[in-house]
């Protein structure tokens, strides 16, 4: 009960407390333990990284194992993670390591890794592809589901599509004081509204942070009670 | 210019052109290569992790420069572990609550301070058109989202001014979101139609 | 009560109002020269610093002499001087940096010629930065985080022991009845999508407690009820909510634990699946609440044109566009907390919002008096000096 | 009323197909409209035009994924060429492992294009340009890097220690940089902006997806930063400003797009309203 509960509670109310109290203390005493729960924290959220890793890989082994329908993709994710690892770990990053240019002699430390061959042909092009195809979907509901149902939607529509027309170069080409007209738009009546979403959003997650320290939130630890 | 003859760039344009068979219709290429993404990217985040990270900041400074001060801190990381064993798996919300902890102790103030900037902002030190529409709608969004009175009569009208000004930012927003799908997809127009088929400059 | 609190926060402004005044008129420690080359030639700690700082400022004596000046800075206990600054234009105020608070240090002042001959050396110190134990420039800063924590503290435990604070109705809300009604008339049945997020986001978590009054209203008019998940962990919830609503509602042989399940994990393929439903089963009414990415309009597109009755909410600011032109009826940001919490009468959520309105309300009040008084200032021309010193007062409560 | 009920039953592969001739034939047929610059985007270039001494430090923050790297890929890439055409020293720095291969990849860019059109200004990796190298924690890297730079990530990137590189002499922490230009599609703008600047007083630009750019304004008003670019338009308007000093060869992604982005905002408006139309018709038809 200790370890499951109460010693998270605490670690956390202990640490947040004091590094709130640290921010009012100038003092360097105060300085050097703020500078060691920094290095403490790099480090240790290094092994938070575990995590993202732990699932992906627990949840396609699980589909796997169970056959669920779909499961070969599953094997594709995990023999693509493995082979990217390895070459990633064994070839370098962002420079050969040592060990691969020992085994193949012609690499130079100024080669592009292998690594980076994956990302660069492979990585960069789907992932960059796949939220294009948003540029498609915006397309039809633009025709299909983008109605001036109420007055707030009509409004809505025709700030829209001044913004739109008058940040690209053609809305400026068709009348010349438009881009002015858009930078007026944003920069007061879109600032205000956008100010008082943001002052109520900090408020929120100030009180959330407040709460965690109090021990009173607990959902970040995780499951059960 | 003409065709790439480029192995790589061959590969990257049929990954891309595999994507895009997704707005015909759903499909096998579609599917392979949304699950080879998922893995490369995990696997490329494990590899830039495994040299800028535990080289850097924890095998170097241990092994080369014999800082055992990073002891502490490794120890309460390496408990993340246990996360893979079910019956002590409660271990790893140690350096979670270490983390969530510290984490919030560090941006409360500052995010105080970070909110107090916006109020601030909001203060006009003379009083002009445009200052006026940013206090009006800074004011008039906040009684909006003010849960503790009902919308009627006064607090109701200038809720209504609240909604206004959200409608014209949103709308804002909508026109800008516009453009950043198109940039997108020009992005990749511009890779398929110079770099893979050389077609313009 | 709320009276109360607001009086609360008032004395202690006050407080803090006339706190600066006193704070001026405290000594700082000064170490003063006056020379024949430069006069107020000072020295001065850098407050609620960590004593690495202090500040060299002089004035010149003689106008009309180009020549440069070096600023030489040694440890009491060090025989070398290190030049600091060279500079030539008058007056200055120079920080000099990296000091420690457990040394005690020497300046001196040379004039230099063109040819680079130093003459006319003019020494000051010993003088040791004070390190500072509190920042008394952010004290306004530290009792608004005591302040709000304790009205959450307070509100939370209030309506833990039985005491109800008001809420608005939301507006949304309304609607949603009356969306389930019309499902009903129609025979058909009405989707919930809890948002495509984890139990991580506060959205997915609200979105699940409007879930459970829905629920009940629906099991109350024997509807179906569909339910397809992004997140295993939501997904298990979800399921604990609507059985616990059915059975509230006196209908447990309604539930069909197969009407609320998995879909997928990848983005797109929930939003493609999700309209898939949305295309078959025709629902009455969609429910769109909680967290969504760039794949909310492709779920909006859809049940559009199915002609459903929509109603989305979600605290994505740049996907509430999308709803509020292609839904019959949109909860925005905040709103969608708000309807949890009235729904649900949980302390902690509850507690929270009402806290949050607290200051909200607070900023509201400063923002607007500020403005009338900027505004009577502005009438009667700007030149009372008084309205100009609570212009001035109400800006430094922000300035941190 | 039978165009209605066409429009209305239409196939949204068509839409897509005449999204995508929208888009490609600009580029086969490049027409150029000039373009006024705004001023977010002037008062970055200005800042590193003007205020930056020689041998000054820009740090640029890549924390986007190629997702939106289309947008602010072309960003990096501008805003590198124009701090090494200064000759100011160049560091980028990512919070996610993502940005860093984007970083990499413009460093990589920027450089080959720098040096081939300036063959009497070579610039080096290391000496006036790197990449910090990856290190987790997102706030705590940057607070940490407001009280020692070299201390936070040990190494750039490539594996060399910061403490031997030509391109960190000097540097200790923010007050020696003059500059920090945010790129990013997401909320670690707002922890930069609430930390390195709110907590050390780090001068800083935004460059951000047009998504997010409404949403900025908000902080351009209370000087939180000096300057922003919005989505590839600003991106384009800042290689317009460096196209006028003649300095950078490389390919100006962003400004080749500007006739495609015009053209399907176009198209886009048309839709909304023919969609809007079909709308009003129906519903008064329904009505009566």
């Amino acid at each position: 009960m200790f370890l499951r509960r109460t010693l998270p509670l605490l670690v956390s109310a202990i640490f947040g407390i004091a590094l709130i109290l640290q921010f009012f203390v100038p003092h360097p005493a105060s300085k050097s333990f703020y500078n060691l729960m920094l290095d403490w924290l790099i480090i240790v959220s290094a092994f938070t990284y575990l995590i993202a890793v732990q699932s992906t890989v627990e949840l396609h082994f699980t589909k796997i194992k169970r056959k669920v329908e779909g499961w070969q993709y599953s094997i594709i994710v995990l023999v693509s993670l493995f082979v990217t690892a390895l070459l990633g770990v064994f070839g370098g990053a962002f420079m050969p390591t040592t060990l691969w240019m020992k085994i193949f002699p012609s690499v130079k430390p100024t080669d592009t890794t292998p690594l980076m061959y994956t990302y660069l042909y492979m990585q960069m092009p789907m992932q960059s592809t796949i939220f294009s195809l948003l540029a498609f979907y915006m397309a039809s509901a633009a025709f299909r589901s983008f109605r001036a149902r109420s007055f707030d939607a009509t409004l809505l529509l025709v700030t829209a599509g001044i913004v739109t027309l008058g940040r690209v170069p053609l809305g400026e080409f068709i009348y010349k004081g438009l881009p002015d007209v858009v930078e007026w738009i944003l920069k007061y009546p879109n600032m205000a509204a956008q100010r008082g979403i943001l002052i109520g959003v900090q408020l929120g997650i100030i009180a959330t942070s407040i709460k965690i320290i109090l021990g009173i939130e607990r959902k970040y630890l995780g499951g059960g009670k | 210019m003409a065709i790439a003859t480029n192995f790589w760039i061959w590969i990257a344009a049929l990954l891309t052109l595999a994507i895009y068979s997704f707005l015909y219709k759903d499909n096998p290429f579609y599917k392979f290569a949304e699950y080879l993404l998922v893995g490369i990217s995990i696997g490329y985040g494990i590899s830039v992790y495994w040299h800028n990270t535990i080289i850097t900041k924890v095998y170097n400074p241990l092994v080369y420069d014999k800082n055992f001060l990073v002891l502490i801190p490794l120890l309460l990381g390496l408990l993340m572990f246990s996360r893979f064993f079910k019956n002590v798996s409660y271990l790893s919300r140690i350096p979670i609550a270490f983390v969530v902890g510290a984490g919030t102790g560090l941006s409360v103030p500052s995010s105080f301070e970070f909110l107090f900037k916006q109020v601030y902002a909001t203060m006009p030190l003379k009083l002009d058109f445009g200052s006026l529409i940013i206090v009006v709608g800074v004011i008039s969004t906040l009684v909006y989202f003010f849960f503790s009175l009902e919308h009627k009569g006064f607090v109701g009208r200038v809720s209504r001014v609240g909604i206004t000004f959200i409608m014209v930012a949103f709308g804002a927003a909508f026109g800008y979101t516009i453009m950043a799908r198109v940039s997108l997809f020009i992005g990749r127009i511009q890779f398929l139609l110079s770099d893979w088929l050389g077609i313009i400059k | 009560m709320k009276n109360k609190i607001f009086f609360f926060i008032f004395i202690i402004l006050s407080f803090i109002i006339t706190f600066p005044q006193n704070e001026t008129s405290k000594d700082e420690p000064v170490v003063r020269v006056d020379s024949t080359i430069v006069k107020e030639f000072q020295i001065k700690d850098v407050s609620n610093d960590d004593g690495s700082k202090l500040e060299i400022s002089c004035q010149k004596v003689l106008e009309g002499n180009n020549s440069l000046f070096k600023l030489y800075r040694k440890e009491l206990n060090d025989t070398v001087f290190k030049n600091v600054k060279t500079f030539q234009s008058f007056p200055v105020k120079i920080v000099d940096e990296g000091l420690s608070y457990q040394k005690k240090y020497q300046y001196y002042l040379a004039v230099s010629d063109s040819l680079g001959n130093e003459s006319e050396k003019c020494l000051i110190g010993d003088f040791s930065p004070k390190a500072d134990l509190f920042k008394t420039d952010k004290t306004i800063l530290l009792l608004m985080i005591i302040i709000y924590t304790m009205v959450i503290i307070y509100l939370v435990e209030s309506v833990r022991k039985g005491k109800d604070l008001f809420v608005r109705k939301i507006s949304g809300l309304d609607t949603l009845d009356e969306a389930v009604g019309r499902a009903t008339e129609m025979g058909r049945p009405v989707l919930y999508v809890p948002g495509s997020s984890s139990m991580s986001d506060i959205a997915t978590i609200a979105s699940l407690n409007i879930l459970g009054p829905v629920a009940k209203k629906i099991a109350e008019y024997e509807t179906k009820l569909i339910v397809p998940n992004r997140d295993p962990i939501v997904m298990t919830v979800a399921k604990e909510v609507v059985k616990e609503s059915y059975s509230e509602a006196g209908r447990p042989d309604v539930y069909n634990d197969n009407d609320i399940f998995f879909l997928t994990d990848s983005q797109f393929g929930y939003a493609a699946a999700v309209s898939g439903i949305m295309t078959r089963e025709k629902p009455a009414t969609n429910l769109l609440l909680g967290m969504f990415w760039a794949e909310s309009l492709i779920m909006a597109e859809a049940g559009n044109t199915t002609g459903a009755i929509q109603i989305a909410g979600t605290d994505a600011v740049t996907q509430l566009p999308f709803f509020i032109t292609s839904c019959d009826y949109t909860i925005i940001g905040e709103e969608l907390y708000a309807a949890s919490a009235y729904l649900s009468r949980e302390p902690l959520l509850l507690g929270t919002l009402k806290a949050q309105d607290y200051f909200k309300g607070f900023i509201i009040f400063i923002i607007t008096f500020y403005f009338v008084i900027l505004l009577i200032s502005w009438i009667t021309g700007g030149n009372l000096v008084f309205l100009n010193k609570i212009l001035e007062i109400l800006r430094f409560i922000f300035k941190s | 009323m039978k165009f209605i009920n066409f429009i209305s039953n239409l196939d949204k592969r068509w839409i897509y197909l005449i999204l995508a001739l929208c888009i490609i034939i600009p580029f086969l047929f490049p027409v150029g409209f000039p373009m006024k610059t705004t001023p977010p985007v002037k008062s970055i270039y200005d800042f590193i035009e003007d205020s930056i001494p020689e041998g000054g430090v820009v740090l640029i923050g890549a924390d986007y994924d190629p997702s939106t790297m289309a947008e602010l890929h072309p960003m990096a890439k501008v805003i590198a060429a124009h701090a090494l055409s200064n000759n100011l020293r160049v560091l980028f720095v990512t919070l996610y492992p993502q940005g860093a291969g984007m970083a990499q990849d413009a460093i990589d860019n920027v450089l080959k294009e720098w040096n081939k059109s300036n063959p009497e200004n070579q610039k080096q990796l290391g000496k006036d340009i790197t990449l910090l190298a990856y290190v987790p924690g997102v706030s705590a890297v940057v607070l940490k890097m407001g009280e020692d730079i070299t201390q936070t990530f040990n190494e750039d990137g490539y594996g060399n220690k910061l403490s031997e590189l030509e391109v960190m002499k000097g540097i200790k922490n923010y007050n020696d940089i003059n500059l920090m230009v945010e790129l990013a599609g997401s909320s670690v703008v707002l922890t930069w902006l609430i930390y390195a600047n709110g907590r050390y007083g780090l001068k800083m630009g935004i460059g951000t997806t047009a998504v997010s750019a409404a949403e900025y304004y908000s902080y351009l008003q209370s000087k939180q930063a000096i300057g922003m670019l919005g989505g590839l338009k600003g991106a384009a308007e800042y290689e317009h400003l460096l196209d006028k000093k003649n300095v950078y060869g490389g390919r100006k992604d962003a400004s080749i797009g500007m006739d495609a982005q015009s053209s399907a905002h176009i198209f886009f408006i048309i839709l909304i309203i023919l969609g809007n139309i079909a709308y009003f018709v129906k519903k008064r038809k329904e009505g009566k």
